[in-house]
């Protein structure tokens, strides 16, 4: 049986349909989950996809944190369930706590949609697992405040336990030591800027956003079997 | 205002006419009260009855096999295959971005989406054709910014991507720059729906926003009047400028378009301009029924507000839907679950005479035929005029002007990379985007949630040439609607429909109504000879500052369908490798010309020039002059050129044996910047031999098309079995940009001049 | 002397104001029920020199008025006070 | 009662406050060049209702810590008053 994968939906969320197709791509079924579910259960892996979830009004993130999905998100990823947000679900995952650090605006203070290139930097995360460290993608990202800030104490601990698992560079907003991506501790929470489920296809004008989505859909895949 | 409101007569400053005011008595056989002649303010008003224009908009021609919908509803609808309807709509939002760049675009991008999920379609693309004042000056940056951040902030936040636009910098904008926003999406065939009420004891139902006093601008004198309304003074100094709500609008596409899913609405309609006044007689007319509307069953944001003003708010984010009563609860619960607001506000009537009567609290306070609100306002044929001095002005020709001057700085002037517009908008949502903005035109996959699976791909592609219009409307929008044809071609689409926006100044100028009439004239002509329906549009008059009418200004919106889209298009970048060799489709010299370089001219002998320059970039923008003979176009010749490119594109991108490497138009800049585009693109240089000088360089002449190819005697060949002239003109590789003579760049520096120019101009320091 | 300013930009009464209204409707869920009547704006903090206070204000109005808000859909708010450790040109 | 409660979010020293620097940055051009060390953030006023002032002032502390804020990067002021209406519930 196919990977579920439980794609987060608040109002004002519109990567979700893009997400779906990007992890059907990569083997996956994907369910849309709405905000107000409290039961993550059947699921086995978790997608907060991009958008602008309660209008982003506030900052982004700061409203969709309260939703009632959020809670039960916690507790999946406190029980080592895989999750992912991308960029706006990125943000809801560090207002929630879930992730470290924060985002302003971009540097530039200008909305940015453009493609990309990433390295791979760490592999124990589950979006990066089984890529080559190095590894060049060219995924496009496109968000308003995409910088991602933290304090240096924060900053030492994630290079430490090797938790940067995406670097730009060509940095498009101005985020602390090219930070792309990041993971908890353990490596099963994940967030990143640059959305993999806009380059699933050459049609697209990449298909780089692939590797990083299979290697989510086979790694949650692993820790359903574990 | 409120002193001229104590000497007006009540519907003068309300913007009626005398006449008008008889109309309306003739219409009640009756004197209307303050709220009735308030409703046939807002109604009969240019904006929202096309009084001047609607005689001449007749004259275009809106047939064509594939056409579900023509004008007159929210937007237009053509068949796209598979089961699949395109829906597509053009609107300006000019005068309120003038004063609130930011509010004032993004609303405008609020209201074109509305009209689109209107007709049942998903908004699956949004194009921005933007004309501003000179950028050197601040005020003009300040809109610049505005414009673009409003357009980002909400089409971004909206989720709908926007795909590409225009960006046009003329001093007749200064103070009325023009914003239009087009909008197309998709749906399946049998979900399409219409703006009509039906079915006397059918509800009509408000959903979304709370109603509040917004934009309730001129109408805002009944306040001084002293006709009621608790905001007195205050509202008459409230701008009619409006703040949009993305989020809103989001939750509202989602309500409405599972609404129609669920087969739940009979009849739906936005609330635009004139608000719920206007979406009530407008659905009560078309559907040829009744309503009843109490005002005081409308959500409002704000205490104290008087009937005309919930009957003429426009407020943003809602839409009026007609519901039948035993699928109410069913309406509410769906709205509920996407945190929209739903009120029933009125029901539908089986009055005989097709009577709006607005009621308060259940007292009849307004009683109006709805038709004679939506289509009861005087038809103007208002007098035309030729601009003095137009023949003089078209004898004003640059072509031969003397000396030729530095070309190679000439080109650099004319370079300009606009992603510093387009990177701000979200241009690839919904995984459809497959050429973007930046290329000749936008190509995208026809998908979307909820519609049938296909391989089809449509295009899209906004023109305009006020310089050209400015000179000649009728064969400047000619010019128009063949670059967009051809801008088509190069993606692999072919053209099925148009939409138009007409930007004009005054009306009560009959040189502005000549130049409205001319464009109408020219547009239908060049329509009928490429067998194009124009299926939507807007007009937007009044533009204008201290007295000076802008150049008029139409945009067009062409859409272009693809039948297989399995593979990109070549695109305007070529590459290196073995050998490839630059040729230009279509005729190089305008006919009937002579070829030989710096052929018939003396100056005032002008024409036919070879290479004519009138009304171009260079002659504009390089020399300051604005004057003198636009290029011919023959539409016939035209027509095979296109077809050509598109066959060819569009078998490279159907999987086929791509013979092409690159492809791209000639339009603004002439040939100089199409190959320089595409070196750029390409990031490769080329060498271009004996061309005649900086005319042929410079000239816009329509109908022709640069590629690039590996097979060149394949090409050519093709072309001669097409009838299409071909030549060749370069050859591609290298490091530097080379036309004999004339320029010699490295690829370094012409990148650096393209990417650099917008930037510098509009955040110097 | 120096002069410390701070400039509120709000959106008009009367004004729809879409982040305040969404942020209402929040919080309810938040456990807080007894706020309403949220309005957003957004604020600036800055020092400007100046000869006395009347001439500071001034200036911060004209720089509120032409750059920080537009005043056909915003107003704004000042004050203006002697910077503690100020004194000195 | 009724208390008219205003918090200003501004980001904490330290944190870059790129539209800041980019307006001061903009102002000698526009003719201001006695104005320096802009600093940008929100506003957000409303009315809490609470049975005497300093239940207000901890409810509106609270509100701003849960949501107004992000602690991480923000700091927030307030000011809370009886609103001039007041008095009835
Ligand atoms: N305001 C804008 N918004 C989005 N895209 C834009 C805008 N202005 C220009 N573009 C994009 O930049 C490219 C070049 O525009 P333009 O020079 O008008 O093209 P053409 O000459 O082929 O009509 C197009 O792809 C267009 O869509
Ligand atoms: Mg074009």
């Amino acid at each position: 049986m196919a990977t579920r994968v439980g794609v987060v939906v608040f109002p004002g969320t519109n990567c979700e349909h893009d997400a779906l197709a990007g992890l059907e791509v990569a083997g996956a079924r994907g369910t849309l989950v709405w905000h107000t579910e409290t039961q993550l259960r059947t699921m086995d892996a978790i997608v907060i996809p991009g958008g602008f979830a309660h209008g982003d009004y506030l900052r982004p993130g700061a409203l969709a944190r309260f939703s009632p999905v959020m809670e039960a998100v916690g507790r999946f990823a406190a029980e080592g369930g895989p999750v992912v947000g991308i960029c706006n679900g990125f943000q809801v995952l560090t207002e929630a706590g879930l992730l470290p650090g924060a985002f302003v605006k971009n540097r530039g203070l200008k909305f940015v949609c453009a493609p990309t290139t990433v390295r791979v930097e760490v592999t124990h995360s589950v979006i990066t697992a089984g890529l080559e460290p190095g590894t060049r993608l060219c995924i496009p990202v496109n968000h308003f405040s995409g910088s991602y800030v933290c304090d240096e104490r924060t900053l030492a601990h994630l290079r430490a336990s090797n938790q940067v698992i995406l670097r730009y560079l060509d940095n498009p907003n101005g985020s602390i030591d090219d930070i792309a991506g990041i993971a908890n501790d353990a490596g099963n929470v994940v967030g990143l800027m640059p959305h993999p489920e806009r380059a699933i296809d050459e049609l697209l004008g990449s298909a780089d956003g692939l590797a990083l989505l299979r290697a989510f859909v086979s790694s949650s895949a692993c820790v359903r079997a574990g | 205002m409120s002193v001229r409101a104590a000497e007006e007569p009540l519907h003068r400053a309300l913007g009626l006419t005398d006449d008008e005011l008889d109309r309306i008595v003739g219409l009640l056989g009756r004197e209307p009260n303050a709220l009735e002649l308030a409703l046939y303010g807002v109604m009969w008003s240019e904006h929202c009855s096309y009084k001047s224009s609607r005689l001449h908009l007749r004259r275009l021609p809106t047939a064509g096999d594939r056409v579900l919908v023509g004008p007159g509803e929210n937007a237009g609808v053509v068949d796209a295959g598979d089961g699949i309807a395109v829906a597509i709509r053009i609107e300006s939002h000019n005068h309120p971005s003038a004063i609130e760049p930011h509010q004032g675009a993004a609303t405008g991008v609020g209201g074109i989406l509305r009209d689109i999920f209107t007709m049942g379609a998903r908004p699956l693309a949004v194009m921005d054709p933007l004309f501003f004042g000179s950028p050197d000056d601040a005020r003009q940056r300040w809109l610049v910014e505005g414009v673009v951040s409003g357009i980002s902030s909400y089409g971004n936040s909206v989720g709908v991507p926007t795909v590409g636009g225009e960006l046009t910098f003329d001093s007749c904008y200064s103070s009325n720059p023009l914003v239009n926003v087009l909008c197309l999406g998709a749906l399946p065939v049998d979900r399409l729906v219409l703006g009509r009420a039906s079915g006397a004891g059918n509800l009509a139902v408000l959903l979304g926003a709370a109603t509040g006093r917004d934009g309730i601008g001129g109408v805002s004198i009944l306040a001084s009047a002293g006709l009621g309304g608790g905001s007195g003074a205050d509202a008459i100094k409230r701008p009619s400028v409006q703040v949009g709500d993305p989020f809103e609008e989001k939750r509202l596409i989602e309500a409405c378009l599972a609404l129609l899913d669920a087969g739940l609405v009979l009849g739906i309609q936005d609330l635009g301009g004139a608000g719920l006044a206007c979406a009530t007689s407008e659905t009560a007319a078309r559907g040829g029924v009744g309503m009843d509307v109490d005002v005081s069953s409308v959500p409002r944001r704000e205490l104290g507000m008087a009937p005309w003003e919930v009957m003429t708010s426009e407020s943003q984010e809602r839409m009026l839907a007609i519901v039948t009563p035993g699928a109410w609860p069913a309406v509410e619960e769906l709205c509920r679950r996407w945190e929209v607001r739903a009120a029933v506000v009125g029901t539908v009537t089986d009055d005989p005479s097709g009577r709006l009567r607005v009621l308060d609290r259940g007292a009849v306070v307004a009683d109006v035929p709805a038709s004679s609100l939506a289509d009861g306002a005087p038809l103007y044929d208002r007098p035309l005029r030729e601009p003095a001095g137009l023949d003089a002005r078209r004898a004003d020709d640059p072509t031969f002007d003397a000396p030729a001057g530095d070309s190679e700085a000439d080109l650099c002037a004319l370079l300009c990379d606009p992603s510093w517009v387009y990177r701000q908008y979200d241009s690839q949502l919904f995984l459809n985007t497959v050429v973007g903005p930046g290329a000749d035109a936008a190509l995208l996959r026809l998908a979307g949630p909820g519609l049938p699976p296909s391989e089809r791909g449509v295009a899209i592609t906004t023109d305009s040439a006020p310089r050209w219009c400015a000179i000649d409307p009728r064969q400047g929008v000619a010019l128009v609607l063949a670059e967009a044809v051809a801008n088509l071609a190069c993606v692999g689409a072919s053209a099925v429909a148009v939409v138009n926006c007409l930007n004009f100044g005054n009306p009560e100028h009959p040189e502005v109504m000549w130049q409205l009439s001319e464009t109408i004239d020219g547009l239908a002509a060049a329509c009928r000879a490429l067998e194009l329906p124009v299926i939507g549009g807007n007009v937007s008059l009044y533009n204008e500052s201290t007295g000076a009418d802008i150049d008029p200004t139409p945009v067009l919106g062409v859409l272009g369908l693809v039948e297989k889209l399995r593979r990109r298009p070549p695109g305007m970048g070529w590459v290196d490798g073995d050998a490839s060799t630059v040729v230009l489709l279509g005729a190089r010299r305008a006919p009937g010309a002579l070829g030989a370089p710096g052929a018939p001219g003396a100056p005032g002998a002008p024409s036919p020039a070879a290479h004519p320059l009138g009304g171009s970039t260079w002659a504009v923008t390089c020399r300051s002059r604005r004057h003198g003979a636009l290029p011919p176009l023959d539409l016939v010749a035209h027509r095979e050129v296109v077809r050509l490119v598109t066959r060819l594109v569009a078998d490279s991108v159907g999987g086929g044996d791509g013979l092409l490497d690159a492809v791209h138009d000639v339009s603004g800049g002439g040939l100089g910047v199409a190959l320089a585009e595409m070196a750029i693109s390409g990031g490769v240089g080329v060498r271009v031999e004996s061309l005649e000088g900086h005319r042929e360089l410079f000239s816009e002449l329509p109908s022709r098309i640069v590629v690039a190819t590996r097979r060149p005697d394949e090409l050519v060949g093709r072309a001669r079995d097409a009838g299409v002239p071909a030549e060749l003109v370069g050859v591609v590789g290298g490091s530097r940009f080379v036309v004999d003579g004339l320029v010699d760049l490295g690829m370094d520096e012409l990148a650096a001049v393209w990417s650099g120019a917008l930037r510098a101009r509009l955040e110097p320091v | 002397m120096r002069f410390a300013a701070r400039v509120e930009v709000r959106l008009r009464p009367g004004i729809a104001d879409p982040e305040g209204t969404t942020i209402e409707r929040a919080l309810p869920a938040l456990g807080f029920d007894d706020v309403r009547g949220v309005r957003t704006g957004r604020s600036f903090r800055f020092q400007v020199d100046a000869t006395d206070v009347e001439t500071a204000r001034r200036r911060v109005q004209a720089l509120a008025d032409r750059l920080l808000a537009n005043p056909v859909i915003e107003d704004s708010e000042l004050e203006v006070s002697l910077e503690p450790d100020s004194g000195e040109p």
